[in-house]
């Protein structure tokens, strides 16, 4: 019973009272008047919390290719599995040579052309999936309810408006468009901004609360 | 329907139509801007490229504003927030003719690039808070006590324009919190005007609206690249599917109307 | 003259289209190729960029006396602790990021999302920007979409579905709706259009027309 | 000096305000006197997709969006995110589904996800229902993250797709498209402004701004958690009266916006 008390304590209890800690000192630092130690707080925090995500992004790249190689190594996989990782863990392998090895390292000239040809056309071709967007939009709006009425209208005025060719034929046009803008979206907008803005400070305070249960798993160990 | 658009992008693209642009008042806001600024100013210029291609296809709208900054001979300083866009903007340097005459900056003197730095939110409270505590060298690995550019400026606060430039719609809010809200200042942006809208006129005073705003930024400073084809192409495509969506209303409206007599006969 | 990274740019372009094959033939064997091409490559990238990074804002700081960032980084390697049965370790790490994650939102938030809202529909109203009619409608707007987005039982009841003013809800939808078409065509224009032709003339384009200038 | 920075006070005032009631409501349902929240179809959509995803013998997707970020401004949509991951997890586990964990580019949540499957599995007496290769990361750019789901759907196929929290247009829509496309339910949510079209028109059950804390409440069942939302009614009832009763005071001549600047 006792082992279990403690468990709770260093397993749940010490992580959520962290998470509650610096939170409160980041608030107290917004709110107080300026002064050097308060600088000085605020600016060690946020660099704890930079090399915090530098480190786990170290985790988790390490992670990603240690299952890759575990698979490849185990070979149980399906013969598609496998020549997905090894095509990872080829490419991985090429990267890490260019950066540690070619005259420059990381910024050597030909990782930098790797980097903009070879993984940056990559991407752009794989975006072209966002074609979608467009044929979603004919398969989406059918103007049944006046919710996709209205959501059609000002879908339409706004492309009409980016369409500059139009604006200059219909000036009008430009009229109508900025006037969606200005109104109904910047009112929903300010809404929208508030109602999530007000979520997320509701949640911060139950996470100061330590009542919030979505930072940290249950499970003791 | 994809094949259709990728048809027009291939023919226009390799025949540019040159359709009609005005220029919007949000980027003669960013270009007026641009132009009060002084020699020997600097600017800081926060580029978050998380879609690695986003650089190669912004490339030619950041050439125009960078050589508008050095018009004004203006110095700049960059910091990033992805691991490929000190590599990018490295690459950058060099194709936008900075280096070369008639602006002959030099590295660390007129413009430098700080190492990426993760944490999205909370690297940018950390930049803006103090570069010096925050880096130790720059990307190039030179420590940023020998760097002459970065001996005048540290806190976001002692750069005299600030410059966001980001994806499509990501980091509008972390960037306003993190940067104009907390101190106080006005910044420049080049991302989709509808996720600064909220912000306009208070912490945001002009804004590129991406490829329409940087079409019209090209028209307006005459450094010409080809987001001026990309609105060529943008005006066709846009018609194309706004025709096929009311061809799909009309084809719902004419099923809808041939099965209710259908129906009321039997 | 044709150059090295010009070759480079070449299999680019032909590893680019292949994965705009996707869209058309599906997970292909060349398109998986391609795709773990990208995938290795970047995290490789990721990997060196991030170990720089750490050279930079963490060692290089402890060296010259900012002793206490050896702190984050010993909790930062407790991230490991997920290989081994003390996988509760990578608590602390989770817990000292969202603390700070949380923390430094929350009073910013307060200020630039909703003090501003306020101070901006007021003023509107006050110069009556854009006009005064559409002021009015602004601030009509920001309350009845507030209403739209309540929640509990005891106060969301009566303004939506079954409740006696369930119309205030339903307008404050609409509002919504229109505002929701105006960012789908954002969305639908910049990313859609825009990054196919983007795609098209950075891959395709740009490689041509450096071809036919050497 | 004064202890409070300049041009604080209105933001402390409010956050007191916030605090007060969120914590009274806190209070109050510990006490045994919850407060209920209106019903959300999302909610019971997920069940009806778990549900699918055994029947059709096809995996379920769960992601708290590809901006799931601990730090910075997506650190609470990435939490309510985890309550509906957590909720999912389970009732993925209990029913038979397999379920699919993608890991956001910035990886600091990727052991809290993996901790939370491993988490449901022990809870719902089912260890070894837990694989490791059900969460996967699959690099630090939206290429990686959407490359790597839409393969991943590609292969496994996909019943039922499901992102609540740091939706990313660039990083999430592919996956959702795709699924949608491979015949899965979508439902999916984000309280991140600029993609509110983008998930209306994308998925089949959108869950719009404050909603994805009201789903993440909900998804906690825990009453004292889902009180806590009738606190943030209040503080909405109170930015309505500021913009109301303000704009009113401000036209009858009082300095209204420089009260709400102090």
């Amino acid at each position: 019973m006792s082992t279990g008390i403690s468990r709770r304590v260093y397993q749940r209890l010490i992580p959520l009272f962290i998470v509650s800690v610096f939170a409160g000192i980041s608030l107290i630092v917004y709110f107080v008047t300026p002064s050097a130690a308060s600088k000085a707080v605020s600016g060690e925090i946020l660099q704890w919390g930079v090399v915090l995500s530098t480190v786990t992004m170290i985790y988790a790249s390490i992670t990603i290719m240690v299952m890759h190689t575990r698979r490849l190594a185990e070979r149980k996989e399906t013969t598609r599995m496998l020549f997905n990782s090894s095509v990872m863990v080829g490419s991985f392998v090429m990267v890490m040579a260019i950066g540690l090895f070619a005259p420059g390292g990381l910024t050597s000239e030909l990782l930098e052309a790797v980097t903009t040809y070879i993984f940056g056309y990559i991407y752009a071709g794989i975006l072209t999936d966002w074609a979608y967007h467009p044929y979603t939009s004919y398969r989406r709006f059918r103007l049944i309810s006046a919710e996709s009425t209205v959501m059609f209208i000002t879908f339409l005025f706004t492309v009409l408006r980016n369409m500059t060719a139009v604006v200059v034929a219909v000036p009008g046009i430009a009229v109508i468009g900025d006037w969606i803008a200005a109104v109904p979206a910047m009112a929903t907008m300010r809404a929208a901004l508030a109602a999530a803005g007000i979520g997320q400070l509701v949640l911060g305070i139950r996470a100061l609360a330590q009542r919030e249960p979505g930072l940290i798993e249950l499970e003791m160990k | 329907m994809g094949i259709i658009l990728l048809v027009v992008i291939v023919t226009v693209m390799f025949n540019p139509v040159g359709l009609p642009i005005s220029v919007s008042q949000q980027t003669q806001d960013f270009y007026n801007r641009l132009i009060k600024l002084k020699e020997g100013e600097t600017v800081l210029w926060g580029f978050e490229g998380a879609v690695i291609g986003a650089y190669t296809e912004k490339k030619t709208a950041m050439r125009a504003v960078a050589q508008t900054i050095a018009k004004q001979k203006a110095n700049i300083v960059w910091v990033s927030f992805y691991p490929h866009n000190p590599g990018q903007l490295l690459a950058f340097i060099e194709y936008s003719g900075l280096t070369k005459p008639p602006f002959n900056y030099k590295y660390g003197e007129n413009i430098v690039i700080m190492p990426f730095l993760p944490g999205e939110e909370t690297a940018m409270a950390a930049i803006a808070a103090g570069l010096k505590a925050t880096f130790s060298t720059d990307v190039k690995g030179i420590s940023i006590g020998d760097i002459p550019l970065l001996k005048k400026v540290d806190k976001i606060t002692d750069f005299n324009l600030v410059l966001i430039q980001f994806g499509i719609f990501t980091y509008a809010e972390m960037f306003m919190r993190q940067w104009p809200a907390k101190y106080g200042i006005q910044v420049i942006s080049m991302c989709t005007y509808s996720v600064v809208a909220a912000y306009y006129g208070t912490y945001v005073i002009g804004d590129l609206d991406l490829v329409r705003g940087n079409a019209e930024f090209e028209k307006l400073t005459g450094i010409l690249g080809e987001d001026i084809v990309y609105m060529d192409i943008r005006n066709i495509n846009c018609g194309i599917t706004l025709a096929l969506i009311a061809f799909g209303n009309i084809a719902l409206y004419w099923s809808k109307v041939k099965k209710v007599p259908a129906e009321a006969k039997k | 003259m044709i150059t090295w990274d010009m070759w480079i740019q070449l299999l680019g372009m032909f590893l680019g289209l292949v994965g705009l094959t996707f869209l058309f033939f599906g997970n292909t064997w060349a398109f998986s190729f391609v795709e773990h091409t990208y995938l290795g490559g970047t995290v490789a990238i990721a990997l060196l960029q991030s170990i720089y990074t750490l050279k930079t804002s963490c060692f290089d700081l402890i060296a010259i006396g900012r002793a206490l960032l050896i702190i984050p980084f010993i909790i930062g390697l407790l991230s490991f602790s997920r290989y081994t049965t003390s996988r509760w370790l990578a608590r602390y790490p989770v817990a000292m990021m969202s603390g700070i994650g949380v923390g430094i939102t929350i009073g910013l938030v307060l200020r630039a999302q909703i003090l501003n809202a306020s101070v901006m529909t007021i003023g509107d109203v006050l110069a009556a920007k854009p006009d005064t009619v559409s002021s009015v409608i602004v601030l009509i707007g920001v309350l009845i979409v507030l209403i739209y987005f309540t929640y509990s039982q005891k106060f969301s009841a009566i303004t939506h579905t079954g409740g006696k003013m369930w119309y205030i809800g339903r307008l404050g939808r609409l509002f919504a709706m229109a505002a929701f078409g105006y960012l789908w065509a954002k969305i639908f224009i910049d990313e859609a259009i825009d990054a196919q032709i983007a795609t098209m003339i950075t891959i395709v384009k740009r490689t041509v027309d450096a071809f036919a200038a050497a | 000096m004064s202890l409070i920075a300049e041009g604080k006070n209105s933001d402390l005032l409010v956050f007191l305000f916030a605090a007060a009631f969120t914590i009274y409501y806190l209070w109050t349902a510990i006490q045994g006197r919850p407060q209920p929240l209106r019903r959300l179809p999302q909610f019971d959509a997920i069940s009806d997709g778990i549900d699918r995803a055994v029947e059709e013998g096809k995996p379920v997707y769960v992601t708290p969006g590809g901006y799931a970020y601990l730090s910075g401004m997506y650190a609470s949509m990435t939490i309510a995110g985890m309550e509906v991951t957590r909720h999912v997890a389970r009732l993925a586990v209990r029913k038979g589904a397999t379920p699919h964990f993608p890991v956001s580019v910035q990886p600091e949540a990727q052991p809290l996800v993996d901790g939370i499957y491993r988490e449901a599995c022990v809870e719902e007496g089912k260890p070894e229902a837990y694989r490791r290769e059900n969460v996967q990361y699959f690099g630090n750019t939206e290429g990686n993250y959407s490359t790597g789901i839409t393969g991943w759907i590609a292969r496994d196929g996909a019943s039922c797709y499901i992102v609540v929290g740091a939706f990313g247009g660039g990083i999430d829509t592919m996956p959702v498209e795709w699924a949608s496309e491979w015949g899965g339910v979508t439902i999916g949510g984000t309280a991140r402004w600029s993609h509110q079209g983008t998930i209306t028109m994308l998925t089949d059950y959108p869950l719009h701004l404050d909603d994805i804390f009201a789903l993440g409440a909900i998804c906690t069942q825990d009453p004292v958690v889902m009180s806590s939302l009738t606190a943030g009614d209040i503080i909405k009832f109170l930015m309505m009266a500021i913009v109301f009763v303000g704009a009113i005071l401000a036209a009858a001549g009082q300095p209204v916006l420089s009260w709400l600047k102090v």
